[in-house]
């Protein structure tokens, strides 16, 4: 268990550095930076001419659709890993090896479903 | 590393969520202080499945399936979620009532009906097709 | 004692190559690009061929003044591009440079920890296209968004493969199980994986979320001075990450057909092999439409990845 | 999905290799399945895919087959269970000879499995006529209703808790888009998200819950908890008790147990009105087959702990959900449904008293015990047949007039003469007064279970709800016999559309469901110890 | 008395309470083609007597073959396993208790079958008739009111079943099972063929069905807690010497449970508020079984569950009992008084209502004594109520099929109705039934009240004699108020000037009177007067005669029946009187 704990401590070390690094990267920006504030400098940026309506005119709802099939389809991929990692031992074998494709069906079922409804055409 | 630190973290993760769940009025806050509770289960079974070096790792095992149910849960609560703004304009849960039990007489109730349907008419024919 | 030298040598090495790798790719892309289109790309500052070309632009971009909209949410909108960089470093003190000790820090779920964590790195670009509150950041970090769901998936797939032939989801305990013959057998899963890693990284030809012809420069195009700079070494930090995650996981990683005492080297050049490729397909492609990108992770790479995997699985089995 | 077949891949993961047993490769590490025990949830679940994947290709016309081929697998599922009948099958064990098993094809599995498959064919027929009138999206719909049908058949031959949570969530994650499946509907998606927001939440504290029982017993199957919660740390004491408290929650929630009953009424309102009797029904049952092996099982050595609580659960929920229908007024839109819905909160109180009335007995005399809980499953598959029925006349009538109001019953049986004799049976078997004798036994079986263990208070308690509820059960039924004359101007209006006297025919699904129900509830009459049995030591 | 088998008997006892459930299911099946008769209302009125008058002869046959040597006995016993998980058996038999009424019920519901066919079939109430469209009570013509006539001998058939079974079983779960049954027809008697507004009937169904079943989930409650503190539900096993066992507590707790439930039916005061609406609103037929079979019920249950199986419990309770019974006689008869007052509007139906209130006071009178003498009056009175009050309703209804109302103001005018002068039988018959009823010596009804007073004159061991006898003395005044308000009925009703009377009356009545008149089968002596009612016509003597006859006869030879009665009561005593 030593171990275990001890190899994340070295990867928080590098988180660690990494803030700091970014830190110093700020204070010496700010430094070295001038600082002119006028007021069109603050004015969202929108080709030059000033900011009209809300911003999620444009926001299309099939990103939310896409979210969803990602959302399950990533968990369902949760399982295979522990399965990955053992399904070759002895003891495990043919059997274990069709369990997981029929899993894998499950997925593929899934995302024919998700095809035939339309999901992944943008029209 | 002693049990006790990742058994306060999951507590407190679950105590927030729960008052979330309670306090939040919008329903996709609440959605998210769920899964916040169902994260801290994950980190206890994990912690609990660490410290009593169990021999099948049931802990482990349960905190996959939980990750599992937590997806659905959210790929289904979030396109009921956009069904109700969809629906109604608005994601507050409380102002879910119409179905609730009133009080008042059966006209006000049939009244209710009439524009209720109409909306519901306009909203399928401009929304399209919903899948989730 | 020992040990928390050890430590330290490994921190700054890594440290090093974070700082540095990243401005050799992106030089590399400068020459690279300009010579395939028929120039010479930077040549002035630093004498030989422009090489301090990108030095200057950090002293450039450190000497640029701040700015946060009025409409942005400060606090996110500051601390989106820490999150866009920090990722990569963490990453790279994972991945095995050579055999044995050759690695920053052993992690047992190696492939986990590298997938997760460059994960998080799309959340910098998501915040700043939240935090911009600027219509064509929010449209680009949608689309980061969106990518990232849609490539994830195929890249944790073609992950999973490796792991299954292996064994193991250890990084250094997947090269130690490498043979030369998985290279074929794997040639599917890895260029899944590339592909994927390309478009999370949102580099062309999967680079609708920054467009600069539709939406400026989605959602860094409120972003100025260091600030922006970051988001750039971020994204080269990036070339460099999934290059060299590819090369371990697919490519043999230190193994080589001569000289394995030298693994080091081996993954360094195929590291830069796919940095170079990384450029190259950038000049060769144009960009694809948001629905296109969509539509070839799910129809194409998803069932590609499953597909490995099933043939993994069927192989694994039939050799045992 | 995952959890569709979390039962098949749900082999312990990694870790094994360390293991004595295992590094010497002798047997197999997998662990071997009987496919004929696993093969009702399994078949349910197979076949929900199938019809998922045949709406893809099936023409307009063709989707028309879906809900006859779902009722036909729903059939087929049940087959195997003719053959599990003469033996008790566990599957899934540890490898270890430990006898702890996942899955087990006891009787108590086999009998809440049929009563689960039973009721979905039931709801099929009633949803075949729903599906048209609504434009449900028909594979979805079908699709839906068997996964949630596979995870409830799952649920009651679970043996540890793992699969148990998972298989309740299986029933529960379909039922959600179920009722939210009326698009564009404001009702319909509003129950959805009261339905999800608490049934998620419910999981959520269960699953701590079973943390906790992790915690303190290192295991997560009955056996295994039911041994480890009789430590003698105090410190793991309370945990343990705390765990156990949390886990029931998501039971008790899924079975309209007060207070976490509220999703109740609005839900089934909300909802098709076959998937308000599904949810009534099988949903129901999945709860309590939850509720009945955790306490017989898992919890079986802690009766002290849960046994009180269950009593005041039970006492809680039969006299609100009575005095809550009592309140329900015939002028009332959805009155009909919001009715059934919370009548179907007072039997969940009926429901939990046998196991209450289980908890002196359950640490030392498991078959006792579970004799109590027979109590609980024999009125459940009376509730199932009478209150599937009840529904199915109030489909027929929501076809109609869509606010399904109580006055629309008026003179039912001038219409339909045998819906309205039916309806009315149904109600008086809900009621417990003859000629609804098998109501009435169920309620005895039950109220025995109290009396024998000296929780008097709750029979005193039980029996008066059991008047409460006569009252608004009789009232229906008279409304039914009344003469139909439009007692205001909307039926009136109603009337003018259609004629109050020449209502439309009932679908020929809903006939059937309707016909089959009553049947089942008269043939249970004629001979109550068909399910009495189980109240008397049935389940083995 | 004819020696018949036991299987014999067995057979007949399970066939009357089959024949009647079967024929409540032929009832609503379209008849065979040679029995389609004139109408569809006729045939299955035709196929109602059939039935109830083969349930009769069974029954007699059944009474025949009756060892009337050991009545104390249960004869004709069948004993099947029904839902053994619970315990509970199809366990049926008769003693000498339940065998009178048994044949009291079958023969009441073959009248009342009779009495329907032939006023369906009599040209006097044929379509056409100027009432029919008003409210009144039509009992004659059940196809014009409410429902259709199969409806109606489909609900008179199931009734007959319920309360047959509720004699004739042995088991506490399958009597509750069968006292429950007897609801569901008598609701929708009530409620479609009652005669008043549609939303009185409607209110006075719910009413009774309400009382009765509160009362009887209560009951319930009782009879579980016997059976399960018991371990049996076999009232022959639970009647046993040492009551199975149960304790004071229990058997008191019983007492109470089953009592509350068992007097709603029978009614005792103050729980009989159900019965006037009830009487009033019921058509004929349903007046004549609610009050002949229906309530004699409540008492059967005293006698046969409460008094044997939890006699510690009843002797807790038995001076209550007699209290509330006493209270009942005296409140009755103010009642019925007040009603016959000149200018009360009393309700005759209403009036005979309460009258039974104060005759059901004297059996439960009977039965708190707790020893055979008054137990035996008890029975006795049952019956005797039973044919008389059944008598009674049986002349109110044919009174306001006549006459259209059943006011008493409205039916006497000033100087009273008259019936003596304008239809001397009916009249006569009147005034017979309504002085059986005060419990004139020689008839039936005097036997039992005698009797309950004697026991009350002597209660059991352990009870308070000085309370039962100021108990006795108040029910002896009872007595005297009966005759009085009965004899004021009778004055009111039968005497008074015939020429007078039609003066008095409304336009309407007189025109309808006249109408009547002209009708072709009117039946009464041709006198010339204005206000002739049509006398007693042939079915109603057919329906009456025997109610008549059994009256005298039980007046006049009392120990036909308490022959029956005495074994089976000392047998059910044993734990009380030693």
């Amino acid at each position: 268990m030593p171990d275990y704990f001890h190899g994340y401590s070295v990867v928080g070390l590098v988180a660690v550095v990494g803030v700091l690094f970014v830190a110093v990267a700020f204070g010496a920006g700010r430094l070295l930076r001038p600082v002119v504030p006028t007021r069109e400098k603050f004015l969202t940026y929108e080709c030059g001419v000033d900011p009209v309506g809300e911003g999620w005119a444009h926001t299309q709802i099939r990103y939310y659709v896409y979210a969803f099939l990602y959302v399950i389809f990533a968990v369902d991929s949760v399982f295979l890993f522990p399965w990955a990692t053992v399904f070759a031992e002895p003891g495990f074998g043919g059997v274990t090896l069709v369990e997981m494709f029929v899993f894998l069906g499950f997925l593929a079922v899934g995302l024919l479903y998700a095809w035939k409804k339309g999901v992944l055409e943008w029209t | 590393m002693h049990l006790a630190y990742p058994a306060v973290l999951a507590a407190l993760l679950f105590c927030i969520g729960l008052y979330g769940v309670l306090a939040r009025r919008n329903a996709i806050l609440v959605l998210m202080s769920v899964e916040l509770m169902l994260n801290a289960v994950n980190l206890n079974l994990v912690a609990f499945d660490v410290w009593l070096r169990e021999r099948l790792h049931t802990g482990q095992a349960l905190a996959l399936f939980t990750i599992a149910v937590a997806a659905a849960e959210i790929g289904i609560g979030l396109a009921i979620v956009l069904v109700v703004h969809r629906t109604r304009g608005s994601s507050e849960i409380d102002r879910l009532t119409d179905l609730r039990e009133r009080d008042t007489g059966a006209d006000a109730e049939g009244d209710a009906d009439g524009p209720e349907e109409r909306a519901g008419v306009k909203a399928t024919t401009d929304s399209g097709r919903q899948t989730s | 004692m020992m040990d928390v030298l050890d430590v330290l040598w490994r921190l700054l090495a890594v440290l090093l190559a974070f700082l540095v790798l990243p401005l050799l790719v992106g030089q590399a892309e400068h020459k690279a690009m300009a010579h395939m289109q028929g120039r010479v790309g930077p040549m002035y500052a630093g004498g030989f061929h422009g090489w301090a070309q990108l030095v200057a632009d950090g002293v450039k971009f450190a000497q640029k003044e701040d700015i946060v909209p009025d409409g942005a949410d400060r606090r996110v909108f500051q601390l989106a591009p820490a999150v866009a960089l920090l990722p990569y470093l963490v990453v790279l003190i994972v991945i095995p440079v050579g055999d044995g000790d050759l690695v920053g820090q052993v992690v047992d779920a190696g492939i986990f920890f590298v997938l997760a964590v460059m994960g998080v790195g799309v959340l910098g670009s998501l915040m700043g296209g939240w935090a911009s509150a600027n219509k064509f950041s929010l449209l680009g970090g949608l689309r980061t968004a969106a990518q990232l769901m849609a490539y994830e998936l195929p890249m944790l797939l073609a992950a999973a493969s490796v792991a299954m032939a292996a064994g193991t989801l250890s990084l250094p305990g997947i090269l130690d199980a490498w043979q030369w013959w998985w290279l074929p057998w794997q040639i599917i899963g890895g260029l899944v994986f590339f592909t994927a890693g390309l478009a999370e990284l949102q580099r062309p030809p999967f680079d609708a979320p920054v467009a600069d012809s539709e939406i400026i420069f989605g959602a860094y195009t409120e972003y100025t001075g260091l600030r922006f700079a970051l988001f750039l070494l971020a994204e080269y930090a990036g070339i460099v990450v999934l290059s060299a995650l590819t090369a371990v996981l697919f490519l043999g990683g230190w193994h080589g057909p001569v000289a394995d005492t030298l693994g080091w080297v081996w993954t360094l050049l195929k590291t830069a092999a796919l940095a170079f490729v990384v450029i190259w397909l950038r000049v060769s492609y144009p960009r694809l439409r948001e629905d296109q990108i969509q539509r070839v992770a799910w129809t194409v790479l998803v069932p590609l990845a499953l597909l490995q995997i099933a043939l993994t699985g069927v192989v694994k089995v039939v050799i045992q | 999905m995952s959890a569709a077949i979390s039962a098949q891949t749900y082999a312990p993961p990694a870790g094994t290799t360390t293991d004595g047993v295992f590094t010497g490769s002798a047997g197999p590490v997998a662990q071997s399945v009987d496919w004929l025990a696993i093969a009702p949830p399994t078949a349910v679940a197979v076949a929900g895919l199938a019809v998922l994947v045949a709406d893809l290709f099936l023409p307009e016309r063709g989707k028309r087959l879906l809900g006859p081929l779902s009722g036909a697998a729903l059939l087929l599922a049940a087959v195997p269970l003719l053959f599990l009948r003469t033996r008790t099958t566990a599957t899934f064990c540890l490898p270890d000879g430990l006898q702890e098993c996942s899955y087990s094809a006891d009787t108590l599995a086999l009998v809440l499995q049929f009563l689960v498959l039973a009721a979905a064919f039931v709801t099929v027929l009633i949803s075949m006529p729903a599906v048209r009138d609504l434009k449900l999206p028909a594979g979805e719909y079908w699709f839906l209703l068997l996964s949630a049908t596979a995870g409830a058949a799952l649920v009651p031959a679970s043996r540890d808790l793992v699969t148990l949570v998972i298989a309740l969530e299986v029933a529960s994650l379909p039922s959600f888009a179920l009722v939210g499946l009326r698009l564009g509907n404001r009702g319909s998606a509003e129950a959805a998200l009261k339905f999800f927001l608490s049934s998620v939440t419910a999981t959520a504290v269960t699953l701590l819950g079973a943390s906790f029982l992790y915690a303190v017993t290192g295991t997560l199957h009955f056996q295994g908890i039911s041994d480890g919660l009789t430590g003698t740390d105090p410190q793991l004491n309370s945990l343990g008790s705390a765990g156990l408290a949390l886990t029931l929650v998501g039971f008790a929630f899924k079975a309209s147990v007060v207070p976490f009953h509220f999703w109740v009424p609005d839900t089934y309102v909300g909802a098709p009105v076959p998937v308000a009797a599904f949810l009534s029904v099988v949903g129901k049952t999945a709860g309590l087959a939850g509720l009945v092996l955790l306490v017989v099982q898992a919890f079986a050595s802690r009766g002290e702990i849960w046994g009180p609580a269950l009593a005041v659960l039970a006492a809680v929920t039969m006299t609100v959900g009575n005095a809550a229908a009592l309140r329900q007024r015939p002028d009332r839109a959805h009155g009909a449904v919001r009715l059934l819905a919370w009548s179907s909160v007072g039997q969940a109180g009926y429901l939990l008293v046998p196991l209450a009335a289980a908890a002196p007995e359950a640490g030392t005399h498991p078959e006792q015990a579970l004799s109590s809980a027979g109590a609980t499953v024999a009125y459940l598959l009376m509730y199932a047949a009478v209150n599937l029925g009840a529904f199915a006349v109030v489909a027929h009538i929501g076809r109609a007039g869509r606010a399904n109001r109580l006055q629309d019953y008026r003179g039912l049986y001038a219409s339909h003469p045998l819906a309205a004799l039916a309806l009315g049976f149904f109600l008086l078997c809900l009621a417990g007064l003859p000629p609804g004798v098998i109501g009435l036994f169920a309620k005895v079986a039950v109220f025995s279970t109290a009396v024998q263990n000296g929780l008097g208070w709750l029979a005193v308690i039980m029996a008066v709800n059991v008047v409460i509820a006569l009252y608004y059960y009789l009232q229906w039924t008279a409304l039914a016999f009344r003469r139909g004359e439009p007692a205001t101007p909307a039926a009136a209006e109603g009337a003018r559309g259609g004629g109050a006297q020449q209502r439309p025919r009932i679908a020929a699904p809903l006939s059937a469901g309707i016909a089959l129900t009553a049947l089942a509830g008269v043939v249970l009459s004629l001979d109550p110890d068909l399910v009495l049995t189980f109240a008397a030591g049935g389940l083995r | 008395m004819i020696s018949v088998s036991n299987t014999v008997m067995q057979a007949l006892l399970i066939g009357v309470l089959l024949l009647p459930l079967a024929g409540a299911v032929a009832a609503l099946l379209p008849p065979p083609p040679g029995l389609r008769g004139r109408d569809p209302g006729q045939a299955v009125l035709r196929h109602g007597v059939t039935v109830t008058g083969a349930v009769l002869a069974a029954s007699v046959v059944l009474a025949l073959g009756f060892d009337t040597g050991h009545a104390g006995t249960v004869q004709a016993e069948s004993d099947v396993a029904w839902i053994p998980s619970l315990g509970i058996r199809l366990h049926l038999g008769v003693d000498g208790v339940s065998l009178p009424l048994v044949v009291l019920t079958a023969l009441l519901t073959f009248l009342c079958a009779l009495y329907s066919y032939g006023a369906h079939t009599s040209p006097g109430s044929a379509d056409g008739d100027a009432e029919s469209g008003s409210d009144g009570a039509r009992p004659g013509g059940p196809a014009h009111q409410g429902g259709t006539p199969q409806a109606f001998v489909a609900l008179l058939l199931l009734l007959e079943t319920g309360t047959l079974a509720t004699f004739a079983t042995l088991d506490l779960v399958l009597f509750f099972l069968a006292f429950e049954t007897v609801l569901v027809p008598m609701y929708f008697l009530i409620a479609r063929w009652g005669g008043a507004e549609p939303r009185e009937r409607a209110r006075a169904a719910w009413k009774f069905i309400l009382y009765t079943l509160l009362g009887s989930v209560v009951m319930l409650l009782g009879l579980l807690l016997v059976g399960f503190k018991g371990g049996t539900f076999d009232m022959v096993a639970l009647a046993g010497d040492d009551h199975a066992g149960l304790t004071r507590t229990t058997q008191i707790l019983a007492v109470l449970a089953i009592g509350v439930g068992l007097a709603v039916k029978t009614p005792m005061w103050p729980l009989h508020s159900w019965l006037p609406d009830a009487h009033t609103t019921a058509p004929t037929v349903g007046s004549v079984l609610l009050a002949g079979v229906l309530l004699k019920m409540g008492t059967y249950g005293f006698v046969r569950i409460l008094l044997p199986v939890a006699p510690e419990g009843m002797r807790f309770f038995a001076p209550w009992l007699a209290a509330f019974a006493v209270v009942g006689i005296v409140y009755g008869s103010l009642a019925c008084l007040s009603l016959a007052r000149r200018g009360a509007k009393g309700d005759l139906k209403r009036l005979i209502a309460y009258s039974s209130v104060g005759h059901m006071g004297f059996v439960l009178l009977g039965i708190a004594s707790m020893t055979p003498t008054g137990v035996n009056g008890a029975l006795f009175a049952n019956i005797a109520h039973g044919l008389i009050t059944g008598l009674l309703f049986f002349l109110v209804g044919a009174l306001k099929e006549r006459t259209g109302t059943t006011d008493l103001d409205t039916l006497s005018g000033e100087s009273g109705g008259a019936l003596y002068g304008s239809a001397p039988r009916f009249g006569g018959l009147l005034a017979f039934a309504a002085v059986a009823s005060l419990g004139l010596p020689g008839l039936a009804g005097f036997w039992g009240e005698m009797l309950a007073l004697l026991g009350a004159f002597e209660p059991a061991e352990g009870l308070s004699r000085p309370a039962f006898l100021t108990f006795m003395a108040i029910a002896a005044f009872g007595t005297l108020l009966t005759a009085a308000y009965m004899l004021v009925v009778v004055q009111r009703v039968c005497m008074g000037d015939p020429k007078d009377a039609p003066q008095q009356q409304g336009g309407r009545e007189r025109t309808e009177l006249g109408h009547q008149e002209t009708e072709p089968g009117g039946t009464g002596p041709a006198h010339s007067a204005t206000a002739r009612l049509p006398d007693v016509r042939s079915y109603e003597y057919a329906a009456w005669t025997p109610l008549v006859l059994l009256t005298v006869a039980a007046g006049l030879w009392p120990a036909l029946l308490l022959g029956l009665t005495d074994p089976a009561v000392q047998n059910l005593l044993p734990g009380v009187t030693r």
